[in-house]
């Protein structure tokens, strides 16, 4: 079996090479990795790689095929890029989408105000929402000027992370 | 002195102090009642009392601050007791005077001396009169621009001024320059006005490096007032503790005997009756200045339990029923040295927001010398409604060099999946030289950022386990889905049971 | 003497002590290898290491006793010294010895402390002629049954007969009628010579209400031995240590001065280099006498590192590296009181059936005044191998009573699902009166039996919520099938994922 | 619906009257509770009652429709029975099937010896087995007079709980 993953900007090729029950040999690129390696855990891997022992959590990610993992000290967002995702990274790519356009709650929370309205037109830097968690208010602004182009949420909502707060459609190229 | 034993106390609090207080209610065989917002219901101070009551929606203000409500259930339940633990109601005058009504024991101070020492004004006043040190500065609220322009002339600059009624760092401004002390002053009142619906404001003198020391103290209701020694709490972001730690690194005995008999001198100036807290704040050669009194348990007592070994909440609970102190000053000692790291679920790499969410796997540090006071458990969703502290941890050490190395080895092991926290800024706390060094002041933080949120870079080989793990993990599924699929299995379609387990372990 | 900094620990152990052990190496900045049977890859302690080898089968003298190959694991890694635990190769002269030839640091005593402590009639005679009081008894192997009943008619029944190369009560009799003195001889020398292939065995006079108190001290390579204070052990179940204790509740200042400075006296004679326990028979009058030393580290050692505030692991490995003791006898101080519990997998209602399995669910204790030793997680499965324990729970308090009811607080908090623990019988134990009152001895559990054994009621009520839950349980799982089953969810035959999830569900 | 449920040799019926998020009236035999529920982990209860907060953990058994439940202090072994249930106690109950002469072992561990084999007449109390787990060796006895029908298991095998160490087919009643 031989996949691409990303992790963050990095793309790695990855192949099996050979498994005996936790013994496991793997060409990351073009170096060979040969590990003991088992799942303790419902999330939890337990690793030991030329003596050292290390503790890897896999939790699989908001979306299918992405995954957090959790090493000692880092949290790497790590992609599996198949076919059906080559072919669905090229049609948006063919569509144009503009992911960046979208303002997401980085956290739960509760909506508090909604300073624009479906249709405004807005500066880069103008404050569009104010959610509030944990006795905390934030704020979020527009990254790229353009026009609201929808607002699926309301004040007085609870929203989950990750959860698109408003679209932007961004102003013609100049 | 009536003494009235306590059976039965309903604790107005949520989170990890809810926990903490119900263990020490268990140990003296008292009951206990929790109280729970709609938010609430599975919060483990709700599933580890004996008692649990609805107290009505998610917001504080209609639930942990409903007087009206918390009394119904103490009556409803038969509690002869309330613990408010801290914030919420534990420093709300009229909460202690509406339980004296209802003839119902506040573990706490009375409404008088909370009175007393929530306005600083007349804390300040109270404390010159007892001749206890404060800041240089006025006494009364100042009331118009021309006595602030006198009294900031009498201090020198710099000045901080500060709300009457205020807390959290609201009203509050510090002047450095002739030219912005009137801008200055407008804005701190009209900030004071909105905060606290109250525009008095006072000038003190601005300490610049200061280190903010405060003295734990006990007084019962026969007139015993001791001091249980100090707290270093000079670890601080926007005003808010992060780190605390006793003995203090730069206290000296003759200080500290001097500041807890200043201390104690406070709390029998201010007729308090509990568990309170003396602030400090102390410059760099050693004066100290009374700051306030917090007339409450504090978030970090328990390094002053660790150290001086009294269990703070078991003493409030038997000052409540009436008993003297069990121990004199004479008594008590620091043994060793305590440090507390406050756990926040919140994301220190993008500006500490809050990070509220599921914990979806917590592993709390264990073995000698740790305690951790928390209340998260694994499938517990942290609400959006409250602080977002997952717990206190504490360790203690023979030495401070013991106790921090203790410390960094407790966040190592302390892992928390599904909610981003403070555990590895406060790691890099513990290794800053600044800290080790002990000198630090209230500055710390800002003035060691860069040493703080440096970006520490995973090696090579680290980058490489994660993608093999999650290339297995990936793998692994796949087989599994494909296996499943297969002819072969299909044939035993109808074992639902079997299919279900192999989906389960695929998707866990 | 030559001070040798240790960089790198081999733990030739496993379980709670390796990890425990790892703890304090960690905080020293000691890098740590772990080594492993087939059984142990997914144990803590092979996790919680820097490094993991394997070492073996399961069995342990495949694994954890072979010496060849754990030397040979600690010289391909590099470690400087090797920490045995308890158990294992903690006693083994040998392998103290063969540490030496390879020029790697054994933490632990001498081969030759080692021996002369192992071997039961050559410690005897060490203590005598070192003045420390023994039992009556002979000083020497007894060879002829002439002699044997010669010895016992000058010191009187009952005796107790003893294999000389013993421990765990193997080749043990007590004799308490002339009539069976023969057989029970005969009876001991078979036995010892069958375990320990040495048919030597002695006599003592028998202790009639006895009291297991044993003396941890300490001793460095500069000549300085100190002690650590007493710990009582008599709650004991088949010679093995339930629950232990510190101070002892029967202990006064002078008679605790006196067999301390004994137990040092000991430590000496056998010129003791590391942690040692001095182990006491002590009778209801408070005369006591040396039993045998034990020449590693306890079990029970937690309740000392509480109380005195010392950490024994760091003060083993700082006294390896030839560093001296940082404190004399006049620093150390006993404060407050600890306890110890041994939590078992075992089915104590059914004779202390050991019982491994997988552990489905795991909550420890937490909070002031509470450590727990443990090793085992959620989806770990204890292997049958090795010794049923799981973890030591050990708490603190101002007062025994305190630590009581801190260690019933703790108990109550602590649970383990998926095999049966000893939990629920320690609880038994921490209400027993005869616990409560302090004085008991070794027969403690035997005497207390249908006290610790009674089997209390579920009440009405609580049988009832059981039910209540298995239905709800039940029904939601049934209403979740019908409606995966049902023809409109079936439409989505395609999406196995979502399908799967919530089998997931189910399942979980 | 309505159940019966077996908790050791208590039989109760069960009966769910209403359900209304957490809230849950439910009769057990003729007593009504109103309870509030709800699962907080993989097997874990929060029940509230009467005001008193109890925490019950539901394990599935080792066979189906038998479930583990843990109170506080208690264990309870719990039966669902159905109308399946029935059908196989009833064909059970006429072919007279004899659970009690299976020799199982109550926990995981290794078979140290067999003291009999295939075909031997065992008297009440003889030593059939014995098994170690964890530094113990425990002795296993025949319950009745008999005649070993079955061994599944050899020494030196490794045993999880619960197994099927040997059957004895009963010596006819006299």
């Amino acid at each position: 079996m031989e996949l691409e993953l990303n992790l963050e900007d990095r793309k790695a090729i990855l192949k099996e090479i050979s498994r005996d029950g936790n013994q496991i040999t793997i060409a990351v690129d073009d170096e060979i990795f040969i590990v003991d390696l088992v799942k303790v855990g419902p999330a939890e891997y337990s690793i030991l790689y030329k003596g050292r022992s290390y503790n890897i959590e896999v939790v699989p990610g908001r979306e299918p095929k992405h995954y957090t993992v959790n090493t000692f000290y880092f949290t790497h967002d790590i992609e599996v890029v198949d076919a059906e995702t080559r072919y669905i990274r090229s049609r948006d790519n063919a569509t144009g989408g503009h992911a960046s356009n979208i303002i997401r709650s980085p956290m739960p929370g509760k909506i508090v105000r909604i300073l624009v309205a479906v249709g405004d037109t807005v500066e880069v830097g103008q404050t569009l929402v104010i959610v509030s968690a944990m006795k905390m208010e934030s704020e979020f602004k527009a990254a790229k000027a353009g026009k609201v182009s929808e607002i699926p949420v309301s004040e007085g909502d609870t929203v989950d992370g990750n959860q698109v707060l408003l679209v932007i459609e961004p102003a013609e190229e100049a | 002195m009536e003494r009235k034993p306590i059976k039965k106390v309903l604790i107005a609090n949520r989170g990890e102090i809810a926990v903490r207080i119900i263990r020490s209610c268990r140990e003296m065989g008292i009951h206990t009642v929790a109280v729970f917002s709609d938010a609430d219901r599975t919060s483990m101070h709700v599933r580890y009392a004996g008692e649990a009551f609805h107290i009505g929606p998610s917001p504080s203000n209609e639930s942990y601050l409903n007087m009206d409500k918390i009394l119904e259930v103490a009556k409803k339940a038969g509690a002869d007791a309330i613990h408010p633990g801290y914030g919420f109601l534990s420093e709300n005058a009229e909460f202690s005077r509406r339980c004296q009504q209802e003839g119902i024991i506040f573990i706490g101070p009375s409404p008088e001396a909370i009175l007393g020492m929530g306005d600083k004004i007349t804390a300040r006043r109270t404390m010159i009169n007892a001749g206890v040190p404060v800041v240089p500065g006025t006494t009364d609220a100042v009331t118009s621009e021309d006595e602030a322009l006198e009294t900031i002339r009498q201090i020198g600059l710099p000045v901080m001024i500060k709300a009457s009624a205020g807390g959290g760092g609201k009203g509050m401004r510090l002047v450095k320059e002739e030219a912005h002390i009137l801008s200055s002053l407008r804005g701190a009142r009209s900030e004071a006005k909105t905060a606290f619906g109250n525009d008095a404001v006072y000038i003190e003198k601005y300490i610049d490096s200061p280190h903010h020391i405060e003295f734990q103290i006990l007084a019962d209701s026969q007139g015993n007032t001791v001091h249980l020694f100090e707290r270093e709490c000079s670890v601080q972001r926007r005003h808010q503790k992060v780190v605390e730690e006793t003995p203090s690194p730069i206290m000296t005995p003759s200080v500290r005997a001097e500041m807890g008999a200043y201390a104690v001198a406070a709390a029998k100036a201010a007729n308090y009756e509990g568990a309170g807290t003396i602030e400090f704040i102390v410059d760099d050669k050693l004066n100290y200045y009374f700051l306030e009194m917090n007339t409450r348990l504090q978030v970090e007592h328990p390094i002053t339990e660790r150290v001086v070994g009294v269990d703070l909440v078991k003493e409030q609970i038997r000052i409540a029923e009436g008993n003297p102190l069990p121990f004199s000053q004479e008594d008590l000692r620091q043994n060793g040295h305590a440090i507390e790291c406050r756990i926040y679920a919140e994301d220190t790499d993008n500006n500490f927001m809050p990070n509220p969410g599921t914990i979806t796997h917590i592993t709390e540090p264990l073995g000698l010398g740790v305690r951790c006071d928390g209340y998260v458990y694994e499938g517990y969703t942290i609400p959006i409604y409250y602080d977002p502290m997952i717990s206190k941890l504490i360790v203690w050490g023979k030495t401070r060099e013991e106790a921090i190395e203790r410390m960094r080895r407790a966040l190592f092991e302390y892992k928390i999946s599904g909610v981003k926290t403070s555990i590895k800024f406060l790691e890099r706390i513990m290794d800053a030289p600044d800290f080790r060094k002990g000198g630090y002041n209230t500055h710390f933080i800002e003035d060691n950022l860069s040493f703080l949120m440096a970006e520490t870079e995973c090696a090579y080989e680290c980058e490489n386990l994660a993608l093999i793990a999650a290339f297995v993990e990936y793998t692994t599924q796949l087989r599994e889905i494909e296996q499943t699929m297969s002819p072969a299995s299909s044939r035993h379609g109808s074992d639902w049971k079997e299919f279900g387990r192999r989906l389960a372990a695929w998707r866990l």
